[in-house]
Order: C-alpha cells, then structure tokens, then sequence
C-alpha cells in the first residue's frame, strides 16, 4: 500500500494452506496506525482467516497451516516461540460468529477488565455500564445484566462481545462485520463509536456493506480467493477501481 | 504481564507433571502385567483348553476363557448399546424440554454406577435362579448388561449434552423427526465420544469377575451355545492367582496380557471406525 | 391451499419414529426399574435383620461379631466414607489436570495414544489392581508410614484409597476428556482474543463451561468407587475398627460383602446383615449424589 | 482341546456336571476331574472356585450339583438338608517369614495353643518376647494377619482356638496366596496357611520366603522329637494323616450335594474319588483318607 | 392485517415469556399466501422468537413459556399434542445463525433430499448441484463437496444452509437474516432466488436491511420490543409509517 504513515502491521509472503484448499496467497500489506482500514470481498474469500492469523488465532486450527512473516512493530508475531497472549491482548478480535462467555452478561464484560488487572468492584461497574453503552446494549440488559449472556439474540450478542473487546483496550481492534446482525439503528451509533475510536486506535474491519465501507474507511483492500486484488485509500478504490473484479463486486453495491 | 506468563508456564507444567505422574502410574501397571506375565507366555496359552492340571502347573491355556469372555463382554456390550444408545439419544432429544424429569433419570442412572458388581451378580443369581436358568453364558450377558448401562448410558448422555441446542434445530427445521435428529445427526455428531462410552462400558464388562461369577458359572469348555456356562477371563485369573503354584500364579499375568490385548483390539477398531465415519466433521462443537 | 399443510401421516418414516420412539421409551423404562427392583430386592432380603434389631442399634453399632447376633455397621460405613474420599482426593484433581492437559496443550496426537491406554485400564480387571497394589502401594505406604514415625503393615485406609483412585481413574479421565474434546473452538477465540492466557481461558472459561460434566464426572467416579470391591478389600486391612490414621487398616462396606457372602447361609441374619450393607451402600451413593446435585445446581450460572 | 474331548466321546449323551466351592479343594478337582474324564468322556465338569460358602449356597439354590467344602458343616446347613462326603484332608499351619529374627528360637520352642490364642484372639497384640522366651530382647510387637474372606481355613483355624474367624484380631489379607506373601514380607507376622501354601508340592521343601511356627503340643517348651514333623510336605502330610498333627487344624475336606446324589454321573464321580481317585491325592499335596474311613463314606454313597 | 389474500398462518394472542423477561406480547398477525411478509425491528425485539414459534422450535427452549394460538390449516400448531416433525418439513426455518450437520457438504444437502425420499443416486447429485447453484455456493465449493461442512466460512455456511433448506421443499420458508453474512453479488443472486421462489413459496423474512426489505417484501411488519407497532404493505409501511417509532428506524436507513 502506498502511504505516508508508518504501518503498524506489516504482512509478508502470507500464505495459509487447508488440506484441500489454499486460503490466502501471498499476502502483502501493510496497516497503517490510527485509521481504519476495511477488508472488502465476496464471502468465502479469506478474510475471516487474516484476520485469525493477525492474531494467531490460526493456531487452534491444526489442519491449517501457516507460513509467512506478519510483523507488528517490527517483531514477527508468527515466529513459533513468541508468546502470543500479549500480542493477543494489543489485538482485540470481534469474531464473526459472537460467542458470549458461558457467564452472566455484566461478566463478560467484567472478564476483559479482570484480565486487564481491573479488579476493583465500583471501577469494575462503571466501566462495564460505559463499555455496554458503547455498545449501544446497555437499556436492553440493563434490567438483567446477571442473568446468561448466552441467551441473548444474536444482535446482542454482537453488541456484548463488542463491548467485551472494547473493554480491554486494545490497540488494534480486528472486526469481523461487527454489524452483521445489526438493526440500523444500532449500527449507526456503532459506526460512530468506531469513528471516534480510531482517533486512539487502529482498525481492520471487515464488512460486506459498501455504504458502510464507505463511510468508515480510510483504505480498503479488496481480497479475492484469497489474493489481494487491489487496495488503497477508500475513494480510489470504490469510486475508481482498476481492477475488472473490483469493479463488478462495488457495482453490485447493496 | 510477566506473572500472567509465569501463571500460564506453571500451569502448563503441572498439567504436563500430573498428566505424566498419571501416566507413569497407568503404565506401571501395564508394565507389572507385561513383566511377570511375558515369561509365562506361551503358545499354549491362547490356543488350548485347560487340561488336567492346569491349575496345578500342568499343560493347557486359557482358549475357553478367552472365547468366553469374547463372547460375554461382546453380547453383553451390544446388548447394552441396544439399550444405552436410544435411551441416552432419548434423553437429549425427546425429553430436553422436561430437565427436572432428566435430572431425576440422571439421578437414578448414577446410583446405579456405585452399586458393586457383587451385588449385580446377586441380583442376577436371584432373576436366573427365578426363571430356573443355571449359570450360564445368558445369563452373564444378561447380568453384564444391566450392570454396564448405566455406565453407558451417562456416560453418552454427557457426550450427547454438549451437542449445542442449534443443531437440532436445524435439523428439525428440515423436517426431520426426532428419530432421523437422534440417529443421523446427534449420534454421528457425537460419534467418538460415543465411542468412548461403548469402550468404557466394555472395560468394565470384560473386566469385572464379581457379577460373571454368579451368573457365568465357569467351565473348562467352550460354550456351545447360550445357555451352557462359560469361562471368562477375568475369572480364569482369578482362579490362577488363587493357586498354591507359583508358575500358575505367573501364569495369570499372561492370561492378563492376552485381556489386554483384547480390549487394545476392541479399542483400535472402535476409535478406527469412528474416526473413519466422523471424518467430515471438525473437533469441537459450535 | 390450507390442506396443502395436512399432511398424510404415512410412510416408512412415520413408522420408523413410532417404533424407534417406542424402543427408546421402553429401554429407559427398563434401565429405571433396575435401581427400584434392587432397592426393593435388597429391602426385602434385610428386613429380617431390621425387624430383628433397631436400625439405630446397627448403624450406630461398632461390634461385628455375626455368630453372637452383634450387627453393627458404624466402622464400615466410616471406612467406606475414609477411602472413597481418599480415593476423590488423589483421582480428581490428577484426572482434571490430565483431562487438561491432554485436550488442551500436548500435541492431537497424543490423544490417539492416551484412548487406549485408557481404555486397557478400564479394563483391567480388580483382582489384577488388586494385586499390583498388593505388590507396589502395600510396601510404599508401609516405608511411608515408618518415615512419619508410624508402624504399619501396609494394608490402611490410605492403599485403599490409592488403588480406587487408580481404578477409578479411567472412568473419569475418559469423561473429563470429553467435556473438554466438545468445548466450541470459538469459545476459546472468544477468549484468546480479548488477551487471555490460555491457561486464563481454561481457567476462567472452560471450567465454568464444563463445570456441570466436571462434576458430573466426579460424581460418577465418587459413585463407581463407593461400590468398588475386590481390589480394595485387597489392600485395604480389613478390620473392623475406627482407623486413627490414613496408616491403619479399615474395612468398607463393599469389602465386607465381597468377603462374606461365601458365608451367608450358614449363620442366621448373616444374609440379611449383608444384604443391609448393600443397601446401606445404595442408601449412600443415593444420598451422596443428592448432595450433588444439590451442589451442582448451586453453582450452575 | 476341546474338541479331543469330545472326540473320545464314545457311547451316550453328554452329561455335564456343575462344581463349586472351595478354593481349597479346587486344584484336586479339577485333577479328578480330568482324570474321571479319561474313562468317563460323555461327563463335562464346570468346576469353579469362589470359597467353601459359595459351594454350600450354590448347592442348596440347585445352582450346581457339587459343591466343594472345607470347613465343618454347620448345624443350620445341615438342617437346609444337604449331604456330605469327606474326600481328603489337609491341615492349617502356623506361618511366619523365614527371615524372623527370632526363628531358631521358634524353632526349638515352638508355641503353645494358649500362645496361639493370645496372639489372634486378645484385643492386644502381644510381643514377641511374650510369645517365646528371648531374654532381653523382641519387645517388638507381634504384626498379626488373618484372612479377610470367609474362608474354611479360617475357620479351622478359629475352632483350633476355640473361635470362630469373625474373632480372629488382625488385618485382614485375601486368600490364601495373599496372606502368605504378606507374611513373608513382613519379618514379624505371623499368619496361618494351608499346607500346599507353605511347601513346594514338586519338591516337598518349604517355599522360599515363608515358615512354619511348630506346635508345642503338649506345652512343655520345647519341640519334642515326635512334635518336628514340619521339615517337608512328606512329613507334615504324614503327620496329618496319622493324627500327629490335631485335627483341627487339620481337617477334612468334603464334597456335598442338596440332599443325597441322584444323578448317576454324581453318584459314580464320588465313587471314584474315594476309591481310584485317591491316588492322585497325595501327589497333589493334600492327604488321602484311611482306607477304613473310605469304606465308611462308601457305604454312606450306598444306602 | 388488512389484506385480500386469505392468510396462511393466522397468529392469536400469542405471548412468550421468558423468566426475566417478556418476550412477545399478544401478536396478532395473519401470513398471506404466497407473498413475502418481512419482518422488521430492532435487534433483540423478538423476530427470531417469533419465528421459532412459527415453528414450535421453542419447544426446545424449556425456559420459554409460550401461550396462545397459532392455526396452520385451523389446527393449532400450538396444541401440546399436535405432532409437529410434519409442520416443520412444511415450514423451513432458515436459522439466523447457520448450523451445518455434521457432514460432507453434499450429504448435508443430500440429507434434505433423502427425507423427502429422494435416494437415486444419480438424481440426488443432480438436485443437490441445483441447490448449491440456488443458494450462489457450486462455484466455490464443486471441488471440494465431500470435505466437512463445518470448515466452511460464516457465509458459505450460510449460502449451504439456505441449499439444504429448499432442497427440503417446503411451502413455508422462514428466513432468519439469510444475507447477513454475505457479500452484496452473493446478496443479489439469493434475492433474485426469494423473487422467484415466492410464485409458489410462502416466504417470512427477516432482515436489518431497509433496502432488503424494499426490494422482498411486499408486506412489512414492524415489531418494537415484543410488540408489533405497524404492519401493512410495504410502501405504506416504509414510506408512509404511522407511528413514531416506525418513522424513526426507517429514516436511520443503512
Ligand atoms: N431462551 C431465552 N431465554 C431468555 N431470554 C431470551 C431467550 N431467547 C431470547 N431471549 C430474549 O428475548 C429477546 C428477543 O430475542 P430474539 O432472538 O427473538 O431477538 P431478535 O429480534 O431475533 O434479535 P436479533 O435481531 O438480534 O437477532 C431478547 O431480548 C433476548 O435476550
Ligand atoms: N479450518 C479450515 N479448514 C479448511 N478450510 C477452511 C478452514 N477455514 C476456512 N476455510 C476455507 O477457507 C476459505 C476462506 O474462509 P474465511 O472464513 O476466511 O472466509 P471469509 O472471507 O471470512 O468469508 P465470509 O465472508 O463468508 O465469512 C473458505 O473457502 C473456507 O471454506
Ligand atoms: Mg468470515
Ligand atoms: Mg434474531
Ligand atoms: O478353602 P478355603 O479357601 O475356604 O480355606
């Protein structure tokens, strides 16, 4: 990617191979720091999967295999004998699919802060209202906040482990379509929240809505069976794609 | 930072520690039956009846204990997936909407693991005694069956629990009935961790002599058919470790590898076939 | 257009959930009666021994002596209780760290290599446990004692308790091992991605996850090593007496029906005495699995 | 094999019969019975051990035809009806580990019943020195073992005491072999055995590891001429045989039916037992009857 | 309602009660035939609830109380009695979030055939290729049909779900955000489907989509916490909505 700032995560050669599949081939990028950065592509196209090796998620599959050098600040984060729970806790991942923790819905979020070191229990209360109204969930729960969190509708869900991703602040948040199950509303204040966020924080999004990519990104990279197509800064890319592929896929626009 | 590393280091290694203690002492045991049991090994062992004597030093092998308990441990374990497989598919599926009615069967199921064995092979003593059946090759099977479905039986039924509730709508949202849900979905969903269940509950079929040495009677022979009594292993090593003869006792450990031996093939084949049917399925439910 | 929805009840697969629905009600009522049927069998066998004595008098009695008509239960059920919670001891928490460890941090392979091993070991039978404790934990628990100044043949409460955890080890390994093989993967992402360690993860997700199986397959281990025999009678002393060390014989109720019941004809109420112990055993693992699930329910979200 | 068994199978249909009990008489069964089958091929024998009372409970229930038994018969079995028939003897022994400290004073002091009884019947174990005269030393207490199943040796052992085995002090060891190998590694036990637990049947030498405290009968302190017959199995078998050794100890062992033997292959096993069967009796390790008392069980079979 | 079109499914005075929470709250609503009703609402208002109802799926949730009555046919499906495995083949429930069988991909499209008693074998594959070419997935997946279905991504799954679900044939479909996951050609191509499958179809549709819902449906019902707040055809409700609430989301249009 041509850019002026310096990358904050730099992707080398990244190539991730299933048994009867090459997922991602050849990846080159870099992310730059402090914008938001949004991952384009037709469903199936690995974006999920770069994501998961950003954060080396890729481990807790033993069929993939994984190789290329992915450096965050200039420390090569696939080297086998890293220790990944750090790099894990400056990385929040927003998994595609929500999983709330098997507890209350007040303690998911309260688990982020524990982890951080937050333990005191008014400080732990008051971050866990701010971080549920963040994510815009808090006037839903706010009546049950003890009972499961795995009862929640799937748009909760989404909501809860995106308040629980925010609470431990990290500094790249990886979002795979954190809006998916949204209504418009409440993707509205989410859009916002993640604006105002990348003023602190780096982002990758991943989303298959255009408008949102759109309103979002300051670069996009369009990914297609696993290889990069093309990528840049957003107006470049969507309002000018060089690429047949590109140009197909944002002319279908939703 | 640095502490949670070290608690995560610490961890891993008395995990790693306890899981090899354990280890150690699991094959300890193994090896205390290989070692004693290898020298009194021999061909004789696995291919000849007792003759005379054998229990006194003389000639012969264990050919009728093994068949019997090939054929105890086998009836008696199909026998109790009959039974164990649709009442623990009955439970997660037909009855997942009565949980208070599943913690009382799962109540009951439980009791039933810490009643002994003796007390299974008394309780079967009286049934055959009652239907004037003699100790016989069925009426172990039967006895082994009762005791090992309950065993079978929760041990599913915790396999089968942890198969996420979206999965049977699923396939229920097909249309599929509740049987189509339990046979083709759950159970293969669930395959080797119903495997698991199945080798358990054989183990302790095959191994525990207390309920077989009511019911099995015990004979030098090999049973012809149901209802003549049978050898089982774990008697004949019984018999042997009771002997005045010191090889004789030496001999049990061989009759011990040859039960080892066994239940290892009973357990290759079992995980063999269901990793071969639940290859397209990935570890770890969603 | 509505009875476009009527649909015929026809075909084989209506049948076949018919019948397969039947089959499966009819094996659960069947595995339901067995614990009533024993309850009721063993019952009637002790009622002699009730009608002939106050409960009271046989639970609280610390004299065995059948010949005189001395029926009393008081040590065997402390024995009992001593080497089961020996035996919960040392299996638990060795079972969950292995269970752990094994689904968890070792390579996938190894599993293939534990199913086995541990399925020998469920097989293996008592007598043969019996035996190697005879040979190894006898001498080790006698050294152990003499290195804390205490003299002891071996034969305790505290080889009773090893064996049965050794024994009871593969039951509840094997059924650890399945509640954690069935965690959801993204349950762990969900975990690992906000920064966790993985042992944070096991620890604060996972167990909380598992925690009904955990203690379920506790409960079956503690239930199965309530009712086991030869092995422990084996080692475990058998004498009738209040154990004032984990060093000292003891004498569980199972032990006590597995060495008598040889003799049972010959002695009057001897039958129903021994009958009476195997209901006092049922009475207890009924009792103990109340407790539990009484636990179980506490701590569940 | 199985199958040469049945191949010798000449005339008639096969017959089998059933056979529990004892783990005392068990090895000699199933000799007799292998060697009955070499002239009587249409007879199957399902022998199998699981202790004198399992015998006696099988028989009575009509489980087995025979049952094997190694203690006396109680007045409530007898009144249950069933029916015996002594076949041999063996005898109880005293055991201690070979390597005692005290053992040539055992040797040659032997013990007195009273002593036997203070070992196993009094609330408090005694010590060595109170058992023989060592002068200052063996203040060690005596580690007493007994059988924990009910078993006939136990309770030959107990009548020997004027007990029964539910009296009997100390920890309670499985079987037979079980308590001889924790006598013999515990240097100062004392435990008791049948007589083919504590000698070599091939060889007639004790077996390594474990002795025998000799009897001082007539409790004099010291082991007369005629009291040392423990020296090898020919010896103590002769002993027992000829009353030398007391009975009990010693004892008899006897096959029992549910009343008298109807099924002639029953009938005729007996009848071999207590005659051509006899020869196999010694070998075996166990003591055969005197040919005047085989005349009287006979006629026993025949009325 | 107010429509013309004799209704379906008729719902009456149906209420879902969780322990803390209530759910539905006395819906009323008739389903017309052969049209497309789409669901609309805020994220945790209860559209997945009412669907699963539809379907008696609640049934699996035992802490869900459900009063009231919903006639298929006159016969309410509702009645404890009422053996419901027919309802459900009748009715497909397309599930918010996608669950494979544990199974090859084909045999998971396979097995709807086979419960239809379809088994030839030649016939089998022919349907399940229509399918997967229905649901946009036989480009990505004919090579490798016979690996595990659970490997799949989010959307792919999703696209296979939505195969095995019209293979089943079913007069009803009720479909639980079945684009969320997917990108906007693939979005087209599963719309164009729904346009089509409606000729003979009955089609409940849920969606955060206003655009979906403008393209889909042509009656919208709006439900706000529980409650249904509008319904009517679309261009009533999207265009000219009566309540204040209505008019609020639609204007947050994404
Ligand atoms: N089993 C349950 N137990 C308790 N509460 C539940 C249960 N299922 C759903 N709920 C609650 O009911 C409400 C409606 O849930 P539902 O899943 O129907 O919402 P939805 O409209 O589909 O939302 P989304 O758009 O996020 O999928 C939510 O507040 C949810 O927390
Ligand atoms: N563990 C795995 N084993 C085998 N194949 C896999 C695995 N995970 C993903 N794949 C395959 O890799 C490809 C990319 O998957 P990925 O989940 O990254 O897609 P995606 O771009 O996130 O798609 P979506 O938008 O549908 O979520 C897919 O074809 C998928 O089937
Ligand atoms: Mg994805
Ligand atoms: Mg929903
Ligand atoms: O023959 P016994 O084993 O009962 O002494």
């Amino acid at each position: 990617m041509v850019m002026t700032e310096t990358p904050i995560i730099r992707i080398r050669d990244l190539n991730v191979h299933a048994p009867d599949n090459h997922i991602l081939k050849n990846i080159h990028l870099d992310i730059p720091k402090n914008k938001i950065t949004v991952l384009l592509g037709p469903s199936g196209c690995g974006k999920t999967t770069l994501l998961k090796s950003l954060n080396r998620l890729t481990d807790l599959y033993p069929e993939l295999k994984i190789k290329g050098n992915i450096y965050i600040d200039d420390d090569d984060i696939l080297h086998p004998e890293r220790d990944v729970s750090q790099i894990r806790q400056k990385m929040g991942l927003l998994s595609q699919r929500p999983y709330p923790l098997p507890m209350s819905i007040f303690k998911n979020v309260a688990y982020g802060l524990k982890l951080k070191g937050i333990t005191k229990k008014d400080e732990v209360e008051r971050r866990v209202q701010e971080y549920l109204k963040k994510a815009a969930l808090w006037d839903e729960v706010k009546d049950r906040l003890h009972s499961s969190a795995e009862q929640l509708s799937i748009g909760q869900q989404q909501r809860l482990c995106l308040a629980r991703g925010l609470a431990v602040n990290p500094e790249v948040i990886l979002a795979d379509e954190p809006t998916s199950a949204l209504d418009p509303v409440s993707t509205q204040m989410i859009e916002h929240q993640f604006q105002e966020l990348k003023e602190e924080y780096t982002i990758v999004l991943v989303t298959h809505m255009l408008r949102q990519a759109r309103r979002l990104a300051d670069y996009v990279v369009f990914i297609y069976y696993g290889k990069i197509i093309e990528h840049g800064p957003v107006n470049e890319v969507l309002d000018n794609p060089k690429e047949e592929l590109t140009k197909k896929y944002v002319s279908a626009g939703v | 930072m640095n502490r949670k590393s070290l608690e995560e280091q610490f961890f891993r290694r008395l995990t790693q520690l306890t899981t090899v203690l354990l280890f150690v002492v699991l094959t300890w045991i193994i090896a205390t039956i290989l070692y004693r049991g290898i020298p009194a090994m021999s061909w004789d062992m696995i291919t000849k009846v007792p003759q005379g004597g054998f229990y006194f030093g003389k000639e012969g092998g264990v050919l009728n204990a093994i068949i019997g308990s090939f054929y105890l441990a086998g009836g008696a374990t199909l026998c109790a997936i009959f039974v164990s497989l649709p009442v623990a598919l009955f439970m997660n599926i037909h009855l997942v909407k009565y949980q208070s009615f599943l913690t009382r069967i799962r109540l009951l199921l439980d009791i039933l693991w810490g009643v002994p064995a003796i007390v299974y092979g008394a309780f079967g003593f009286t049934l055959m005694l009652y239907f004037g059946l003699r100790a016989s090759l069925l009426a172990g099977i039967i006895t082994v069956a009762i005791m090992i479905c309950p065993i079978m039986i929760r041990a599913m039924d915790e396999v089968l629990r942890t198969i996420p509730r979206g999965l049977m709508e699923a396939s229920y949202s097909l249309g599929s009935t509740r049987t189509e849900t339990a046979f083709k979905i759950y159970a293969r969903k669930a395959l080797p961790g119903l495997t698991t269940a199945v080798l358990l509950a054989l183990g302790k079929g095959i191994g525990d002599a207390a309920a077989v040495l009511f019911t099995a009677g015990f004979t030098d022979y090999i049973p012809e058919n149901l209802l003549q009594p049978t050898a089982t292993l774990p008697l004949s090593i019984f018999f042997q470790l009771s002997s005045p003869i010191e090889a004789v006792r030496e001999r049990a450990y061989a009759a011990a590898i040859i039960l080892t031996v066994i239940i290892l093939l009973f357990s290759l084949t079992g995980r063999g076939i269901s990793t071969l049917y639940k290859k397209y399925s990935a570890n770890g439910n969603d | 257009m509505i009875s476009a929805l009527k649909i015929k009840q026809t075909g084989s697969r209506f049948w076949v959930d018919r019948i397969s629905t039947t089959w499966m009600l009819a094996g659960l009522f069947f595995i339901l009666v067995v614990p009533f049927a024993i309850f009721l069998g063993l019952l009637i066998k002790a009622l002699p021994l009730l009608y002939d004595q106050s409960l009271w008098a046989i639970l609280s009695g610390t004299e065995w002596s059948p010949m005189r008509g001395n029926f009393g239960f008081l040590p065997f059920i402390v024995g009992s209780v001593l080497v089961t919670v020996l035996a919960v001891c040392f299996s638990a928490p060795t079972s969950l760290m292995a269970a752990i460890y094994i689904t968890q941090f070792a390579p996938k392979r190894f599993l293939k290599l534990v199913h086995p091993v541990i399925d020998i070991l469920a097989g293996i039978p008592s007598v043969i446990y019996g035996v190697w404790g005879v040979l190894t934990i006898i001498p080790l628990v006698a050294g152990l004692a003499s290195w804390f100044g205490i003299s002891s043949t071996g034969y305790s409460i505290l080889a009773g308790g090893i064996v049965l955890a050794v024994m009871s080890t593969p039951y509840v390994l094997n059924m650890l091992i399945e509640v954690f093989r069935s965690m959801p993967i993204g349950l762990k992402e969900a975990s690992l991605s906000l920064g966790s360690t993985y042992w944070e993860c096991i620890k604060h997700v996972l167990l909380r996850k598992g925690l009904s199986g955990i203690l379920a397959a506790f409960a079956l281990g503690v239930s199965n090593a309530l009712g086991n025999t030869i092995a422990v009678l084996m080692v475990v002393g058998n004498r009738v007496q209040f154990p004032s060390n984990v060093f000292e014989a003891g004498y569980p109720i199972p032990a006590l029906i597995a060495n008598n019941y040889g003799e049972m004809m010959s002695i009057p109420l001897y039958d129903s005495a021994l009958m009476f112990a195997a209901l006092l055993l049922f009475v207890m693992v009924t009792f103990f699995n109340f407790a539990s699930r009484y636990f179980i329910q506490k701590y569940e979200v | 094999s199985s199958s040469d068994k049945q191949g010798q199978q000449t005339e008639g249909e096969t017959v089998r019969v059933a056979i529990s009990g004892a783990f005392a008489l068990y090895p000699l069964v199933t000799v007799w019975a292998e060697e009955f089958n070499k002239t009587h091929p249409n007879i199957q024998f399902d022998i199998q051990a699981g202790g004198a009372g399992k015998g006696m409970a099988d028989v009575l229930s009509g489980a087995t035809d025979v049952g094997m038994f190694s203690r006396t018969i109680a007045q409530a079995e007898k009144d249950q009806g069933v029916w015996w028939v002594a076949v041999t003897k063996d005898a109880v022994l005293p055991t201690i580990s070979s390597e005692n400290p005290y053992l040539p004073e055992l040797h040659r002091q032997g013990v007195t019943h009273q002593e036997l009884s203070s070992i196993w019947l009094s609330e408090n174990e005694p010590s060595w020195n109170e058992i023989v005269d060592l002068g200052s030393s063996g203040n060690e207490t005596i580690t007493v073992f007994t059988r924990s199943d009910a078993s006939g040796a136990a309770e030959v052992f107990a009548t020997y005491l004027g007990a029964h085995q539910e009296d009997l002090n100390g920890v309670g060891v499985m079987g037979d072999p079980g308590l001889a190998e924790a006598v013999r590694k515990d240097q100062l036990s004392v435990g008791y055995n049948n007589t083919i637990y504590v000698y070599d049947v091939e060889t007639g030498e004790k077996n390594p590891g474990i002795d025998v405290i000799p009897l001082d009968l007539n409790a004099n302190g010291v082991i007369d001429e005629d009291e040392a017959f423990y020296d090898n199995f020919d010896s103590i078998l002769k002993a027992v045989g000829s009353g030398k050794y007391p009975s009990p100890p010693a004892r008899e062992l006897y096959l029992i039916t549910n009343g008298e033997p109807e099924k002639q292959a029953v009938i005729s096993f007996i009848e071999w037992v207590l005659t051509d069967g006899q020869e196999f009796v010694r070998p075996s390790g166990y003591v055969p009857l005197d040919e005047s008392y085989v005349q009287d069980q006979l006629t026993k079979l025949q009325d």
